[in-house]
């Protein structure tokens, strides 16, 4: 089946209802078993006495999408998956808030949780997309991956 | 000959968010101009995307593409 | 720090909006990085041309909180966590619905993510839970987990 | 001497949920009995808990002990 490139980007954070209407649509596939689900969250680091307050997200968005599409078919390639769910913040989202989110689900766990894990690792090192800590005076530093 | 530079992540703090530069042969004079424009770009990590694919060799351009310089990723 | 023996147990499916609940509760501890989330979802399973319509689950409940107990004292030994939620259906819960709802949370995602799936693991396999698949017939089968 | 028997998943089918048998000394003589009551359940796996507590050899039961007959788990 060929899919087409999804945009995985919303504007600011993502809502907890957000989340609680992806998996309520679940609720039609009655072949799912499992589904596993990652969120980032914003940490309100201390740094030098200064404490992160936000987190401006920007991105190389169309590359971004590509290479997310080619991750995606990877992912379904390899795993036994029923559905992906990908959701990417752009712009400030403050400490506390939701800025990734990513669902997969499967008729047995393990390849929805093995697929979950996968896709974070890969989102993290291959999403041309960038964190600016932002602290309440203002200043700012760019976020590292570890 | 023109080509459009998009920059991303920290390098913005240094040269801006778009540059266009006129005259580059290829990635390798590309570098050189922007080390020459900006010294501190010396000191910063980044890769070259020309028209969002990833290179790592010197890259021959062309009138309008698109270049991106980006600094190491940091989604999530 | 001593942790007191919680109630697992929720009296039919577990809801998308009891779900959104508890990540939004989470948005006042900023230094929470990552959240790993796994939920069972009971699936139409079709056995012989006749397809399960909802497991009903029984326990033994208190073995079942006092091993979960155990559990969760391991598993907040073994990871660096932030909390740990694990929240099981008992009665009827319908092909499309969610029955077990785990739930870690750590500064850095590895944590989560590896505590979550152990729990799941756990879960399945230590505590004393039964699922019966019943069928539109009304006749049943007894769950068997792989 | 009483003890308490109560029963889970598919060994309900054929006990039911509870039952209560008096003078048995040890968990070898209560499987021994309950072969003898429902001879269905030599073909059950299932597992004894005492008090709550699972156990692998056979153990001496005491008044109002409370047992668990445990099939294999099946939750999530």
């Amino acid at each position: 089946m060929e899919r087409k490139p999804k945009n995985i980007f919303v504007q600011g954070a993502i809502e907890a209802v957000f989340i609680a209407d992806s998996i309520q649509k679940h609720s039609s596939k009655t072949n799912i078993g499992g589904h596993s689900i990652f969120l980032g969250q914003v940490r309100a680091d201390k740094i030098d006495e200064k404490e992160v307050v936000a987190i401006e997200y920007t991105a190389y968005e169309e590359m971004a999408l590509e290479k997310m599409h080619v991750i995606r078919e990877e992912i379904f390639a390899k795993y036994n998956l029923t559905c992906m769910h990908v959701h990417h913040s752009l712009g400030k989202v403050s400490a506390g808030e939701i800025c990734l989110f990513v669902f997969t689900s499967s008729a047995h766990r393990k390849a929805a949780m093995e697929a979950c894990n996968e896709l974070v690792e890969r989102i993290k090192a291959e999403l041309p997309i960038w964190g600016k800590e932002l602290f309440a005076d203002e200043s700012h530093q760019w976020k590292i991956n570890q | 000959m023109a080509i459009n530079i998009v920059i991303f992540g920290s390098l913005t703090d240094i040269t801006g968010s778009t540059l266009q530069l006129e005259n580059i042969a290829d990635t390798n004079a590309l570098v050189s101009e922007l080390n020459n424009r900006y010294p501190v770009l010396v000191n910063s990590k980044f890769m070259i995307a020309v028209n969002k694919k990833m290179i790592d060799t010197n890259t021959p351009l062309n009138n309008n593409d698109t270049i991106a310089l980006l600094p190491p990723f940091s989604g999530g």
